[in-house]
C-alpha cells in the first residue's frame, strides 16, 4: 500500500503544483485577483454551486445535449461509415463532399442551426451532432479500409455470407479505429456545445460561464470551467474504460 | 379580425441577465390579462433577439429600430407594437475614452478601435450617424472599427489602453465616472436629444393568428412602462430587486440598483413615426438599406397600446398627431 | 471424406495498371496452362520461386478467384466458390484477434450451421487434435507463432473439409517449432486422411512432407517437374532428414528449382518491371493502414 | 483526357448534386429563403465580398491568428513532446496534467483568456495556441515512444551520441504520427478561432459572420461560412500535401 | 583487421515483474556461465532452442547492455559499450525506413565521422559488394527481404568493423533467398576475413555456414556442445547441402539440440511461467503503438 500511495503521489505531483501556483499567484499579487481568483475561492464557488443544486441543473443541462448529440452521431455515422467504408465506389464519389464538411467548422454554422432549427435544444444538439459525426465517419471508413485483407480472405474461404462477413469480421476488426473516432467527437461535442449553450440557452454548463462573466462572478465563472474540464475528463475515461472492455484482445493481461 | 381558434394566450420571449424587462414587470404586476409568460433564456444581443423572434423561437423580441428595419429588408415579416428603450438625459450612452486619450472630436474618430455591446445595434448606428453628420467621408467613417465587447469587461480594456473609445452606459458609465480617469467624446442624448430607440417587434402571423394575446401582451407592456415612467426612482428599483430574487436565476443585481429612467420618450411605449422614419432614412443615404425596400410606416403599429391616441385606424395615421419628441436632431 | 483435384489448362492474368496513365493497362500472366492432377487422399507438395503464382494457384482452388481459362475439378465437380470441402491455412495464421483460441476454431462451423453445443465440442475436438488442450481461452496475442498457427489449422480441420489447402503455413516459424509441426501435420494426414495440398519454398520441408513434390517454373508458372519422393514412414525418434535417400530427393528438387529461382532473381533485378511491383505492394500495406489512421484523426 | 474529365466528374457528382439542392430547396419554398438562400445568391454575395476586397481582409486577419497560433503551438508543444516522450518519469508526472488540459475545452476558457490577456491579438491567439497546442503533444508523445526500438537499438549499436540519435532516428521516425497532431491542430485552430472572434475582433471570418447575422445579411453569412469550410479544407491539403513530402518513403512511388 | 572473442563465466539476469503486484518482483536469468572463445577471423555460429538466450549473448557483444556477472574481451580488452570495431545485424533488417539504400549505408558512417564524399564512395563500393549496384537510390519499402538484408549487412560492413554479429539475419527470408544470401555471405567472410558471430535456430544453416557450431542449453543458456563443421569449399554451383558429411554434421547439430527443444517446449507449455511472456511481449508491442495514437487522437 506505501508504495500505491507513492505512485499516487507521483502521478498526481503536477496536478498539485498546478493548483498550489493557481492558489499563489493570484495571493501574492502576480497576477489581478479580481480576474484570477486563487484556486481555494473557486473551490468555494463550486462548493456552492454544488450546495445550492445549481451545478447539479447545469450539468444535467449539458449533459444531455452533449451525450445525446453523441449518441445520435454514432448511431448515424458508424453504420454509415461502415457502408461508405465498404463500398469503395461511395466513398469514392462521397469523399469529396466529407472533406469538405469535415472541414467546414461545426462554429461557424451555429448560426445556420439557428435559424435554421431555432434556438431551442434542437439546434444546440444538431450542432453536437454535426461536429460529432464527422471524425466517426471518416474514422470508421478508414477502420473498414484497414481491416486486415487476409481476414476477409480466409473468412470468405470457410464460405461465411456478406452480413456475416461483416458481423464477425468487418465490425470487430474496426473496433478500435472507431473508437478513436468516437473519444474525438466526445471531445468535440462538449467543445462546440459551450458555444451553443451562448445563446438561448437557460441552463448548460457554457449559460453558466457566461452568466458568471456578465454578472461579474469570476469564482463561479472558474468553477464552471473547471466542472467543464472536469466532465471531459470524466467522459474521456469512461470511453477508455469502454474501449478497453471491447479490445481487452489487444492488450496482454498483465 | 377573430382567429377562428381559440389562442393559447403564451408569449415567448428572451430575457437579460441581471435586468428585468418590461414585459416581465408586467407580469409581475398583474398587468399581463391572460397571457403567459414563457422565458426561454437570455440574450445580449437586440439584433439576435429579433431574429429569434423571426425564427418562432420567440413571439417578441426587442431591438434598436434601425436593425429592425434591416431585418425586415431582409424579408422578415415583422411589425413593431411598442417602444421600449431609450435615451434621455439620465438613460444614455456615451463614446467614452480615457482622459488622456487625444481623441476629443469626431475627426480624432478616423481609424480607430471603438467597443459595442453588439454589431448591428443602436451604439453602431448612432456612432455612423454621427461621424456623417459632423463631415467624415464615407471611407474615413468605415475606418472607425468596431469591436463586440461584452460591457463588464469594456471600461477595463479601454482603461488598459485595447481600445480607444468605449460605451458605456447606465450602470458601466456610472461606475466608470465614478472610478475617474475617463470622459465622453460625446453621448447618444447630446447628439440626437431623448428619443426612443427600439421596439418589440412581433411576427405578422403571430399578429394574425393572436391578435387578443398580443393586444393583452402589448397592452400589460405599456402600463408596466407607464408605472415605471410615473414611480420613483427606488420605489422601480425595490420592485426590479424583488422579481430578480424571486425568480431564482442566480442573478447579480448590481446593474439594477443603477436604474434610473426608463429612457422611453413616449408614455407606454408609444411609437413615432419618425423613430423609423430617422432612421430609414438615414440608413439608405449610408447605403445599407435599399431605398423603397421597407415602408417605416407599415413596419409600425401602436393599434394594440392603451396609450396610443385613440384611433382603430392603421398605425401610421394614428401616431402623426403625436407631438415629435424632439429626437431626429 | 476425401476428394481428388484435377487441373485443366488453367490460366490467371491479372489487369496491372503501370503509373498514373489509365490507359496503359497491362496484363501480368500469374499461372499459365496448368494441368495438374491429385489423387484423393495423397499429400502433394508445390515449390516454385517466389513470385511465380504458388498462391494464385491456392486461391483458384480454394474458389477465392475464377481462373482466366480452364477448369479446376474437384472430384469432377467444377469449383464455383469458397466452400466448406476445402479448409485453407495461411501463412500469417489469419486467426480472429479478438476471438480465443477455441472460438476461433468455432468460426468457422458457424457457417456450417452447428448448435452451439456442436460448435464447442468439435474445437474441443480439434484443439486436442492438435495439441492445443487447455490452451483453449487464450487469445492469439497470448499464443507463440507455432500455437498460432495449431490454432488455424485446427480450425480448418473442425470443418472436415475434404481438402487441406496450406499456404507455406510454416514459412514464419523458427526451424525447430516448423519442424515439430511437420511431424504434427503429417501424424494428423495419417489420422484424417485428408488430400493436402501444401505450399512452401523450403526445399527440405517439401521432400519431408511430400509424396509428391511438383516444381513450378517462375512467372509465370508452369507445372516444371513432378518429383515422387520415397522415403518410407517417417519417424519423430529418427532423423530423416538426415538419411542419403532425403539427401537425393532433396538434390532432384534443388536442381530442379535452382534454375527457376536464378531466373527469378533476374526478372526481379533486371528490369523495373512487374515483379518489382511485389515488394513495393507487400510494404505499401502495413503504411496504408498506418496512414488511413492519420488521415482522419 | 476525357478519362481524366470522367474521374473529376465523378469524384465532384456528389459535391455539385449538393450545391444542386441548396439552389433548388429556397427556390421551391421549402425552407425559408431569407434564412436560407439559394447557392448563386450566396456566391453573388461572396464575389461582391471578393470584389470590394472586405474578403480579404477578413481572410487576412483570420489567417494570421490561425496560422501564427498554429505556428507557436508547433514550435512549443514538438520539442516539448519529443521531451517528454524520451524521458518516461516525465511523461508519467506530466501526464495527469496534460489529460486535464486536454480535456478542458478551449472555448470555456475563452472568458479567461480575454480577462487575462485582454481583448487583441495576444488572446486570440493564445487561445488558437492553447486549442492546438494538446494535439500536438500527445501525438508528439505517443510517436516518440511508437519510435520502433529496434532502430534505436540498432543506431546505439553504431555508437551514436543521444543527441544524434534523436536527431536522426527519434525525429524522422515520428514526423507521421507527429503530423496527424498538426492536421488535428489545424482543424482547431479554424474551430476555436470563429468563436475568439465573436467577440473583440474587428476583422476575422468569424467577425465577417457575426456581423452579417446581426446586419440581417445573411447571403454575406452563408458567404462567410462557405469561405470558412474552403479555408480549412486548403490547410488540410497543404498540410497533407507537406506530409506527404516528407514521407514519401512510405508511400509506393506508382 | 579482424578480432578474437572471450566470453568468461558470463551471466545475465534480467528483473521481471509478474502481474501488478510491485513486490513480486523476480529474476530471469538468460545466460548461465558462458565461457566461449571464438578466434579472430572464424566465423562461429550459435544454435539454441527459442528463447534461450541467443539475442541475449549478442547484446552483450554488441555492447547494447552489460553481463550480470563475468566479462567478455574482445582481443583481450572487456567491452564497455557499443562501438564501431562491431556491426550487428538484425533479422527485421532495422533499416531506417525514410533513407535510400545508399543513405542507409551512409548511417553508420556518419557516428564514424567521414566527409560527405567519402561516405558516398564507401556506401557505393559495399552496395556493390552485396550486389546492389543500381538499387543505392531505393528505400526500403522499395526493396525485396532479400535485398533489405542485403543493404543492412552492406551497412554494417561499410563501418569496416573487426567482428560482425548476425541475430538470425536469414529468419524472415524465403528458402531460396535465405540459400542466396548464405552464399553471398561466404563469399564475403572470404573477401574481407572478418570474425563473424551468426546466431540461427535452422540447423541447415548453421551447418553450411559455420566452421564451429556452439549449441546451447534452453534458458538459462549454458553452452551444451561445440561441434566442429568440416566441408571443405562450399561453391555455388554444386549442392554441398546434399553431400553425406553435410548429412553428418547436420544430424550430429540435430540431436544435439533435440533434447533442448524439447526442454524448452516444455517450459513454455507447462506453466504460465516467464516463457509465455515471449509472445505476449512481442505481439504486445505492435499493438502498443496502435494504441498510442488512438490515445492522442
Ligand atoms: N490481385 C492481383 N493483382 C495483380 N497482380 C497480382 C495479384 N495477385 C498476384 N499478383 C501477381 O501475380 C504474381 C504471382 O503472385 P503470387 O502471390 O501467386 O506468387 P507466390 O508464388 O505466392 O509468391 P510468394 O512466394 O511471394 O508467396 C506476382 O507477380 C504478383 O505480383
Ligand atoms: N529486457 C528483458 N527483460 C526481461 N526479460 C528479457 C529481456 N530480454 C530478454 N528477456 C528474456 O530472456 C530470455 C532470453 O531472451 P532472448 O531474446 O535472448 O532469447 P533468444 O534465444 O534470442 O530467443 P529467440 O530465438 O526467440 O530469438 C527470454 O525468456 C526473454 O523473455
Ligand atoms: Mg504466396
Ligand atoms: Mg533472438
Amino acid at each position: 500500500m506505501p508504495r500505491l500511495a507513492a505512485v499516487a503521489l507521483r502521478r498526481g505531483s503536477a496536478v498539485v503544483l498546478f493548483l498550489a501556483v493557481w492558489e499563489l499567484v493570484p495571493r501574492f499579487g502576480l497576477v489581478d485577483r479580481v480576474f484570477l481568483p486563487p484556486f481555494s475561492e473557486v473551490v468555494a464557488a463550486l462548493w456552492g454551486l454544488v450546495v445550492d443544486g445549481e451545478l447539479a441543473e447545469h450539468l444535467q443541462a449539458s449533459l444531455l445535449r452533449s451525450v445525446s448529440g453523441l449518441v445520435l452521431a454514432v448511431l448515424a455515422a458508424i453504420p454509415l461509415g461502415l457502408l461508405i467504408g465498404w463500398y469503395r465506389p461511395v466513398s469514392d464519389v462521397l469523399g469529396p463532399l466529407l472533406e469538405l464538411f469535415r472541414n467546414t467548422s461545426a462554429l461557424a454554422l451555429l448560426p445556420v442551426f439557428v435559424l435554421l432549427l431555432g434556438l431551442g435544444e434542437t439546434s444546440k444538439i444538431a450542432l453536437v451532432v454535426f461536429a460529432c459525426t464527422w471524425p466517426i465517419l471518416l474514422n470508421t471508413i478508414s477502420a473498414v479500409r484497414g481491416v486486415d485483407p487476409l481476414l476477409i480472405k480466409s473468412a470468405r474461404s470457410f464460405g461465411l455470407s456478406s452480413p456475416a462477413l461483416y458481423w464477425k469480421v468487418v465490425l470487430p476488426s474496426s473496433v478500435p479505429a472507431l473508437f478513436t473516432g468516437v473519444r474525438l467527437a466526445a471531445a468535440y461535442s462538449i467543445l462546440v456545445l459551450i458555444a451553443a449553450e451562448l445563446t438561448g440557452a437557460k441552463a448548460g454548463l457554457g449559460y453558466l460561464i457566461t452568466a458568471a462573466q456578465y454578472n461579474f462572478q469570476i469564482p463561479q465563472m472558474y468553477a464552471g470551467i473547471l466542472t467543464i474540464s472536469l466532465l471531459g475528463l470524466a467522459l474521456n475515461q469512461l470511453l477508455v474504460a469502454v474501449e478497453h472492455r471491447l479490445t481487452r484482445w489487444r492488450t496482454p493481461p498483465a | 379580425a377573430r382567429s377562428p381558434q381559440p389562442e393559447p394566450g403564451i408569449v415567448r420571449y428572451q430575457g437579460a441577465t441581471g435586468d428585468v424587462t418590461f414585459p416581465e414587470l408586467a407580469a409581475d404586476l398583474g398587468l399581463l390579462e391572460g397571457v403567459a409568460l414563457q422565458w426561454i433564456g437570455n440574450t445580449t444581443s437586440g439584433p439576435q433577439d429579433i431574429q429569434a423572434a423571426v425564427t418562432g423561437d420567440t413571439d417578441v423580441g426587442g431591438a434598436f429600430n434601425g436593425a429592425v428595419l434591416q431585418l425586415a429588408a431582409a424579408g422578415a415579416p415583422i411589425t413593431a407594437v411598442i417602444g421600449y428603450y431609450g435615451t434621455d438625459t439620465r438613460t444614455f450612452g456615451g463614446y467614452y475614452v480615457r482622459a488622456d486619450s487625444p481623441v476629443r472630436t469626431a475627426r480624432d474618430l478616423i481609424g480607430r478601435t471603438v467597443a459595442v455591446n453588439t454589431l448591428g445595434g443602436h451604439y453602431e448606428a448612432v456612432l455612423r450617424m454621427y461621424l456623417t453628420r459632423q463631415g467624415l467621408t464615407p471611407a474615413e467613417v468605415d475606418s472607425v472599427q468596431l469591436v463586440v465587447v461584452p460591457p463588464v469587461a469594456a471600461e477595463q480594456s479601454l482603461r488598459s489602453g485595447q481600445l480607444d473609445v468605449a460605451v458605456l452606459n447606465d450602470m458601466y458609465r456610472d461606475r466608470a465616472l465614478a472610478r475617474g480617469g475617463v470622459r465622453a467624446v460625446f453621448t447618444d442624448v447630446e447628439f440626437l436629444g431623448p428619443f426612443t430607440a427600439g421596439s418589440y417587434v412581433m411576427r405578422d402571423e403571430f399578429l394574425a393568428r393572436n391578435p387578443d394575446t398580443a393586444r393583452a401582451f402589448v397592452t400589460g407592456t405599456a402600463r408596466a412602462i407607464a408605472w415605471a415612467q410615473d414611480q420613483p426612482r427606488e420605489q422601480v428599483i425595490a420592485r426590479f430587486r424583488d422579481i430578480i430574487a424571486r425568480r431564482g436565476r442566480n442573478e447579480d443585481t448590481t446593474t439594477i440598483e443603477y436604474f434610473t429612467s426608463t429612457g422611453v420618450a413616449g408614455r407606454g411605449g408609444v411609437i413615432r413615426p419618425e423613430e423609423f422614419g430617422t432612421w430609414a432614412s438615414w440608413l439608405e443615404r449610408d447605403g445599407r438599406l435599399e431605398p423603397g425596400r421597407v415602408d417605416p410606416a407599415r413596419l409600425h403599429t401602436n393599434r394594440f397600446n392603451p396609450y396610443a391616441p385613440a384611433s382603430p385606424e392603421p398605425a401610421g395615421t394614428a401616431s402623426v398627431a403625436s407631438p415629435p419628441a424632439g429626437g431626429g436632431g | 471424406m476425401t476428394s481428388s483435384i484435377t487441373f485443366d489448362n488453367v490460366s490467371k492474368s491479372f489487369p496491372v495498371r503501370a503509373g498514373n496513365d489509365p490507359d496503359s493497362a497491362r496484363e501480368v500472366t500469374a499461372l499459365d496452362g496448368i494441368d495438374l492432377h491429385v489423387t484423393a487422399g495423397e499429400f502433394s507438395v508445390l515449390v516454385g520461386p517466389s513470385g511465380c503464382g504458388k498462391s494464385t494457384l491456392l486461391d483458384l482452388l480454394a474458389g477465392l478467384s475464377a481462373p482466366s481459362s480452364g477448369t479446376i475439378r474437384l472430384d469432377g465437380a467444377p469449383i464455383r466458390g469458397p466452400g466448406l470441402d476445402r479448409g485453407v491455412v495461411f501463412q500469417q495464421y489469419a486467426l480472429l484477434p479478438w476471438r480465443s483460441a477455441r472460438a476461433n476454431v468455432e468460426f468457422g462451423l458457424e457457417a456450417a450451421g452447428l448448435s452451439r453445443r456442436e460448435r464447442r465440442d468439435r474445437a474441443e475436438h480439434y484443439l486436442e487434435l492438435v495439441g492445443l488442450t487447455g490452451f483453449a481461452d487464450r487469445h492469439p496475442h497470448e499464443l507463440s507463432g507455432g500455437m498460432k498457427q495449431r490454432v488455424a489449422i485446427a480450425r480448418s480441420l473442425a470443418v472436415d473439409p475434404d481438402v487441406l489447402l496450406m499456404d507455406e503455413p510454416f514459412a514464419a516459424l523458427d526451424a525447430q517449432t516448423r519442424e515439430t509441426l511437420q511431424d504434427e501435420l503429417l501424424r494428423i494426414w495419417a489420422r484424417t486422411g485428408k488430400t493436402i495440398v501444401f505450399i512452401t519454398h523450403a526445399i527440405d520441408e517439401a521432400v519431408f512432407l511430400g509424396r509428391r513434390v511438383t516444381v513450378l517454373t517462375s512467372r509465370p508458372a508452369r507445372i516444371k517437374q513432378i518429383i515422387p519422393i520415397e522415403l518410407g514412414p517417417r519417424s519423430e525418434t529418427d532423423d530423416v532428414r538426415s538419411s542419403p535417400e532425403f539427401t537425393h530427393h532433396r538434390h532432384q528438387v534443388w536442381a530442379a528449382l535452382r534454375d527457376e529461382v536464378r531466373r527469378a532473381d533476374r526478372q526481379a533485378r533486371g528490369h523495373d518491371g512487374p515483379a518489382d511491383l511485389h515488394p513495393a505492394t507487400a510494404s505499401g500495406h502495413g503504411s496504408a493502414t498506418t496512414r488511413a489512421v492519420a488521415d482522419v484523426a
